[in-house]
């Protein structure tokens, strides 16, 4: 392989592969959301292109070596790794301390399950929306729509 | 119009991309977002403030309650403009029309087997919702089990079997409920002099100190939240699949 | 000098408050027009009312409300202001009276209509004349655009809408893109004023291309002034019913444009910076330009009010280019033709309608030894043309020889000549009317007898127009209180 | 109790939708009275704010959401903020929601028969979502709120005919680009900041001085891009004009003036607050340049393209995109006028444009036709309906004394200021096109034929004939007409002290 395009990928995408992966994603969903002609086509467009979204905000908030944010009860885990590395502190501050270090980032999970659930109300309204759409029209794709809306002119 | 829509969609993701080059390294715990105060704060102080230590919960029921009430409203309105959109109140013979779909649901092994399962993904979909502050699970995510149990249920037995028990009548208030669950727990803590959604001001209704009343509201309110996502689900699924001709009006 | 009063305001309010008596009498014709009269000879008392104090010197101020920071609706009435209020309000008493006599005599439709939007360009036109900042004369400016619209459609029928269209298109249009952004211009220039109060609005930080373009465009955007390219409103807005294009179309609308011009060139400018800037020469040309081509044009016409109204931007010309010599002879010219034009062009008009009512007669060629079935109307027509040539003993004579001298006194030798040239054309296009119907016989018709009865058009016609015939004559006897007026504006 | 104003706006709305909901199908007829009482407490709540808000007492009303306080110089939970423009945007917004449900009297029954509880359960959520747009400080939460008005709108929308409804789909699509492109913006600035409040990402912008990251301006540019969707800026359009003209009338009434006023809003909210001036104007001159360039375009092509109509809504829409140009040609100008015109013409734009829609809607709904010629001899037909319309296209033209004289006066001062002569040419040129447009259908409506009665002979007015006045409608729709073009007089009247609020709201944001 050419040592450019080598250093290039090494370099760019191996460290960011996650955001390359996610714009591709949107991408492909935006392509169809733009081009294609069949409404739900459209809709399966704009599907790809909010999980591509979801994609993104999640894996922003994944640590290296770090647990769900769930605080856990059992076992002494976090207790001792605190005491290991805060031994000057105080006694009561040690039992309170938590290792931020050990649990994922819980702000982009909150976000993105607003996301899906925005993401899953929008399609479901698209979809009753385009069942009127054909209901009315007969059809669902768009060229067709046009055309039958050309020749009367009015509506 | 297609070479046009590639152009687009190529600048779009080179923007994008581009912008990846001074981003953190992905997995990197010291990335601004990761080690940024808020994020911080939410991991070590949450058990500390709120007594919930499940973090997510906690953000989604508390900290940013606010954001989830207008989620909730996000699916509500979903259903309620699934309804608007779709159903042809003064239509010529709405009422009389037959059910076009073959309602009759699964066949005896689907139904027998539904019969089974059901009430074990009920109850554990009310185990999602209840226990939401302590493990994976909350509002949304049982709320949807249990409507995924009931559209079961309609895919098994029928629809109109389905509808016997959540009518759409039923569905809108168990919808509007969930909300009025939230935002009047919320005008509560405003009753009870503190801002809103601050749920510290309602510690001499509940039970434990005000911290535990944090915990307390978070529940209340994730109760909310599953009765407008189980209503809403189903109306959704029954609305779809009917394309809107419900036969049972509200 | 300057002093707080209510009487602009009143003076201004007054003919608005008529319109919803109008209104209230609009089954009863008589009261209606009673209403009218009232207003009008309140508004007249007025302004007498002012006139000895402005005559002092004084300068009389009504503010309220500031609508743009620092820029009120402000009313100062200074001496140009007077002289055009007051040449307004008098007119609009006759006009009254002769539309009176028109509308009844011709049994026009929607008099109602026509009183109130008559009532409204008349505050409409006091507004301008008493503006005490570039804002409050745009926004009467406007007024008086739109609500003389029904006006000149008064007839509603094809040929009406297409002139009106025209007439707003031009007025509305020009307005708009020239005169607003040339305000703003002028606004943020001089940091957020717009008063007229002393000399120079803009100060000599402008440039000279700025300045020019600026000139141009409050010149051209005022286009009530008729300055030739945007002039083709005027002849079109000659559909209207003839009081209209008496009072408006000879005195209120069009002089209303060439004040504004005034106004920018004495307010916004003064007539030190343009001096300075050199620019005023281009409005000059312009000016000439106009004058000799609409004159030539007028020559062409048959309909006599298009002729009149082709002679209207010649005359209007000529009070821009008496402005744009920038000498004080030339300036007094130009605030004296406003006046002594509208006497004599009002006259012609009141002339045009009153034969139109009497005969139906519209076309000059139809004119032809009208004389004895008109003798009053025919003479009157006689002394208008006469003072708009500038023949003493009539009031034109006066203003003329001012712009005149003021050509001379600016060493504009080429505008002198251009001044000779037009009144030569003036003579040409106006003097055969009043000839031929006094000298010339009729065009016999088959079998009919000779003989011609004096036919003359009602009363409430004939009055008003022998008055202004008068009235252009005692402006060149008594020419004081013009001149007066006129100078308070050149010394400063 | 002044200090839980922001919520309360927001919660008599949303509880006034429930019970809308839960209490419909039984009576229908009590929707309207739910909705009127609530909107009306809660554009009177706005009312206090704007006041409490000017009195001095409080600049700036802050409000916790959970009372959480913040952290290290950090919100942890969602604020709202709501300063001068906040309030008075949100005041615009429930006062026209009002007024709007006034005009639903009678078209609600009769255009979405049936589903009148859907409908007014919809417009509450929808005003809602709008407020809270306006007076939240947080950028996801404005995410949530952003969805929440376009999904109800896509349901209002849709709930119209069958054209309504292919719009409403183009609309979802877009309005889902838009939205996501924002979203996207946002996840941009909480990679490189960590913080979701707008507040706190400036500050963390400026401590960290993160202006020429990339990224940030990948952000920046994502946001504007899906904002400028959102509002239908020129390029963007094609989904507003049919999705307006066809909606519904009493909710092409409510949207048209206000949803692409409110992200104009919040497109100078973005510029001022979270990036700030000196990144927006200085450190990338040919931004500007070109947004400038595009509002240029956007003016003279919707002018354009509203001449090329003949259907009254759809001129009515286009000329709101050519309106839209204004406003972001003329908040990119320069901060100072240039901003504060901007935001003064989106209140002032918000108002003429509900008169003119309400007119419009008026019309259509009488004479039964759309097309401009539906306007003929309408002066005699419909007096009062025709001189709201006139105050609302006089407004459009830009006369004084209406509150569009003075907006075009703001920004073409602005563009003067900034020598930006392509701008200012525009400005005028649509005026000049609006002044053809409307001045072409007053002609018809002042001396179009009465069907029935020949042209060049008007009855005269003492003889009034009695079946061409019977054509005026019920009080319900005329009373929200007449306070839609006295609010196009007042906000002109009020222009100064209006201007200046802004102007010194815009000046606090800055510092």
């Amino acid at each position: 392989m050419d040592p450019i395009i080598a250093t290039f990928i090494e370099e760019n995408i191996v460290p960011n592969f996650n955001y390359w992966i996610y714009v591709i994603l949107m991408m492909i969903g935006l392509y169809a959301m733009i081009t294609k002609n069949n409404l739900i086509k459209k809709l399966i467009g704009m599907a790809i292109f909010q999980t591509a979204i979801i994609l993104f905000y999640v894996s922003v908030g994944v640590k290296d070596a770090a647990n769900i944010p769930i605080i856990s009860h059992h076992g002494s885990e976090h207790h001792q790794m605190t005491d290991l590395s805060s031994e000057t502190d105080s006694t009561k501050e040690i039992h309170n301390t938590i290792d931020k270090d050990k649990y994922a980032n819980p702000l982009p999970h909150v976000l993105m399950l607003t996301a899906i659930v925005v993401g899953v109300s929008t399609l479901g309204l698209a979809l009753a929306i385009s069942q009127k759409i054909y209901k009315s029209f007969g059809t669902l794709e768009e060229d067709e729509i046009l055309n039958k809306l050309r020749p009367g002119g009015h509506d | 119009m297609k070479i046009f829509g590639l152009i687009a969609v190529l600048v779009v993701g080179a923007l994008l991309l581009s912008a990846t080059s001074d981003f953190p390294d992905w997995r990197d715990k010291d990335s601004p977002a990761n080690e940024s105060p808020v994020s911080s704060f939410y991991i070590e102080k949450t058990e500390k403030l709120t007594k919930v230590p499940n973090m997510v919960t906690a953000v989604l029921a508390d900290y940013r309650s606010y954001d989830t009430m207008f989620e909730t409203v996000v699916i509500f309105i979903a259903g309620i403009g699934i309804i608007a959109v779709l159903r042809n109140f003064d239509g010529p013979n709405s009422s009389s029309i037959k059910r076009e779909n073959n309602d009759e649901g699964g066949g005896l092994l689907a139904r027998f087997t539904c019969s089974l399962i059901l009430p074990f993904i009920q109850i554990f979909a009310l185990y999602v919702v209840a226990h939401g502050h302590h493990s994976p699970g909350g509002g949304f995510q049982g709320g949807v089990m249990l409507g995924a149990s009931y559209i079961l249920a309609a895919l098994a037995f029928g629809l109109s079997k389905a509808k016997d028990i959540f009518s759409e009548r039923r569905t809108m208030i168990f919808a509007a409920v969930g909300i009025f669950i939230y935002v009047g727990w919320g005008v509560l803590c405003l009753l009870f002099g503190k801002e809103f959604l601050n749920y510290e001001a309602l510690d001499p209704i509940l039970p434990g100190d005000a911290k535990m009343a944090r915990s307390h509201s978070m529940l209340i309110v994730e109760i909310g939240v599953a009765f407008t996502v189980t209503a809403i689900m189903f109306s959704m699924y029954s609305n779809l699949s009917t394309r809107g001709r419900l036969s049972k009006g509200l | 000098m300057t002093e707080f009063s209510f009487i602009p305001l009143f003076t201004w309010i007054v003919s608005l408050l008529a319109v919803p008596g109008i209104l209230l009498f609009r089954k009863r014709p008589d009261a209606r027009e009673g209403i009218t009269f009232l207003a009008a000879f309140l508004k007249l008392g007025m302004i007498f009312m002012m006139l000895p104090l402005i005559r002092e010197g004084k300068i009389l101020c009504f503010k309220f409300g500031e609508i743009l920071p620092g820029i009120p609706i402000e009313f100062r009435v200074d001496g140009l202001g007077m002289l055009f209020a007051l040449v307004a309000s008098s007119l609009w008493i006759l006009t009254t009276l002769y539309s009176l006599g028109y509308m009844r005599g011709l049994k026009e439709h929607d008099q109602t209509r026509f009183f109130v939007c008559f009532a409204l360009s008349l505050s409409a036109t006091i507004g301008v004349a008493f503006a005490g900042n570039l804002l409050t004369l745009y926004i009467f400016y406007e007024i008086l655009s739109l609500s003389t619209y029904p006006l000149v459609t008064h007839h509603g029928d094809k040929e009406a809408r297409s002139g009106g269209r025209t007439y707003l298109s031009h007025l509305l249009g020009t307005s708009v893109a020239f005169v607003l952004p040339a305000m703003i211009y002028c606004y943020w220039k001089s940091g957020g004023d717009l008063n007229f109060t002393d000399g120079s609005l803009l100060s000599t930080n402008i440039g000279s291309d700025a300045g020019l373009i600026v000139l141009l465009a409050f010149t051209l955007g005022f286009a009530k002034s008729g300055l030739m390219p945007f002039h083709s409103w005027l002849p079109n807005a000659m559909v209207a019913p003839t009081p209209v294009s008496a009072l408006l179309h000879a005195v209120a609308v069009v002089k209303v444009g060439v004040f504004c011009v005034l106004r920018v060139f004495t307010g916004v400018f003064g007539t030190d910076l343009i001096a300075e800037l050199d620019i005023a020469a281009v409005i000059s040309y312009v000016a000439a330009f106009t004058i000799i081509v609409s004159s030539l044009i007028a020559l062409t016409q048959d309909n006599l009010k298009r002729r009149l109204a082709f002679s209207t931007i010649g005359q209007l010309a000529y009070i821009v280019l008496g402005v744009s010599f920038l000498t004080s002879n030339g300036v007094t010219g130009s605030a004296m033709h406003i006046a002594t034009h509208a006497f004599g062009k009002i006259t012609l008009f009141f002339c045009a309608g009153a034969i139109f009512v009497a005969t139906g007669k519209k076309y000059v060629s139809q004119m032809v030894g009208l004389g004895r079935q008109m003798p009053v109307t025919m003479l009157a027509f006689l002394f208008g043309s006469l003072s708009i040539i500038g023949l003493p003993p009539f009031g034109g004579a006066w203003s003329k020889w001012y712009l005149f001298l003021g050509a001379l006194e600016a060493d504009q030798l080429a505008m002198a000549v251009v001044l000779i040239i037009s009144s030569i054309l003036n003579i040409a296009y106006l003097l055969p009317i009043p000839i031929n119907a006094f000298f010339r016989r009729p065009p016999q018709e088959d079998g009919q007898a000779e003989t011609i009865e004096i036919k003359e058009a009602p009363m409430a016609c004939v009055v008003p127009l022998s008055i202004t015939a008068v009235g252009g004559l005692l402006l060149f006897l008594f020419p004081e209180l013009g001149f007066e007026l006129a100078q308070l504006l050149t010394k400063k | 109790m002044t200090e839980h104003f922001p919520v309360l706006i927001l919660l008599v709305p949303l509880f006034g939708a429930l019970i809308v909901v839960l209490l419909g199908r039984e009576r229908p007829d009590q929707c309207w009275v739910t909705s009127l009482i609530s909107l009306g407490v809660s554009s009177l709540i706005s009312f206090f704010t704007v006041i409490a808000v000017l009195s001095g007492k409080v600049q700036t009303l802050r409000y916790r959401m959970g009372g959480w306080p913040e952290s290290d110089g950090y919100e942890v939970g969602i604020e709202l903020r709501v300063d001068i423009l906040a309030a008075l945007v949100v005041f615009a917004v429930t006062f026209v929601g009002f007024v709007n449900t006034i005009y639903s009297k009678t078209r609600a029954g009769a255009e979405v028969r049936g589903k009148v509880p859907f409908f007014y359960a919809l417009i509450q959520l929808l005003i809602v979502g709008l407020c809270g747009i306006v007076m939240t400080n947080d950028a996801f939460n404005l995410y949530v709120l952003i969805e929440i008005t376009s999904l109800t709108s896509y349901a209002l929308i849709a709930m119209g005919n069958r054209r309504a409804a292919l719009s409403s789909f183009n609309y979802v699509i877009m309005g889902t680009i838009g939205a996501s492109f924002y979203l996207i913006g946002v996840g941009y600035l909480y990679i490189k900041t960590g913080t979701l409040n707008i507040d706190d990402i400036r500050m963390v912008l400026e401590q960290k001085n993160l202006w020429e990251h990339q990224s940030i301006i990948v952000a920046f540019i994502f946001i504007m891009l899906g904002v400028w969707t959102k509002m239908a800026f020129f390029p963007l359009h094609g989904w507003l004009p049919n999705a307006y003209a066809y909606a519904p009338s009493m909710t092409g009434t409510f949207m048209a003036p206000l949803m692409t006023k409110v992200m104009v809003y919040v497109m100078i909210r973005v510029m001022v607050w979270i990036f700030g001036n000196e990144f927006v104007y200085s450190s990338q001159p040919m931004w500007g340049e070109i947004v400038i360039w595009m509002s240029v375009l956007a003016i003279v092509a919707g002018s354009l393209l509203a001449l090329a109509r003949t259907d009254i809504k759809k001129i009515l829409t286009y000329l709101i995109v050519a309106e839209v140009g204004y406003m972001v040609g003329g908040s990119w100008l320069a901060d100072g006028v240039g901003q504060a015109g901007a935001f003064y013409h989106i209140l002032s734009d918000a108002a003429m444009t509900f008169c003119l829609f309400i007119a419009a809607s008026i019309i259509v709904l009488r004479v039964g036709d759309s097309r401009v010629n539906a306007f003929d001899g309408l002066f005699r037909k419909m007096p009062l309906t025709m001189i709201g319309f006139t105050v609302g296209a006089l407004s459009m033209i830009g006369l004084p004394p209406t509150c569009g004289f003075f907006s075009k006066w703001y920004l073409i001062s602005a563009g003067i200021e900034a020598g930006h002569w392509g701008y200012v040419c525009a400005l005028i040129f649509s005026s000049l096109v609006n002044a053809v447009i409307f001045f072409r259908i007053f002609e018809r409506a002042y001396f179009g034929k009465i069907s029935g009665v020949k042209e060049d002979h008007f009855p005269s007015d003492s003889d009034a004939n009695p079946d061409i006045r019977i054509k005026e409608v019920p009080w319900s729709m005329l009373v929200p007409l007449f306070i839609a073009s006295g609010s196009v007089l007042l906000l002109g009247i009020m222009n100064r002290s209006l201007f200046e609020w802004i102007q010194a709201a815009l000046k606090m944001m800055n510092t």
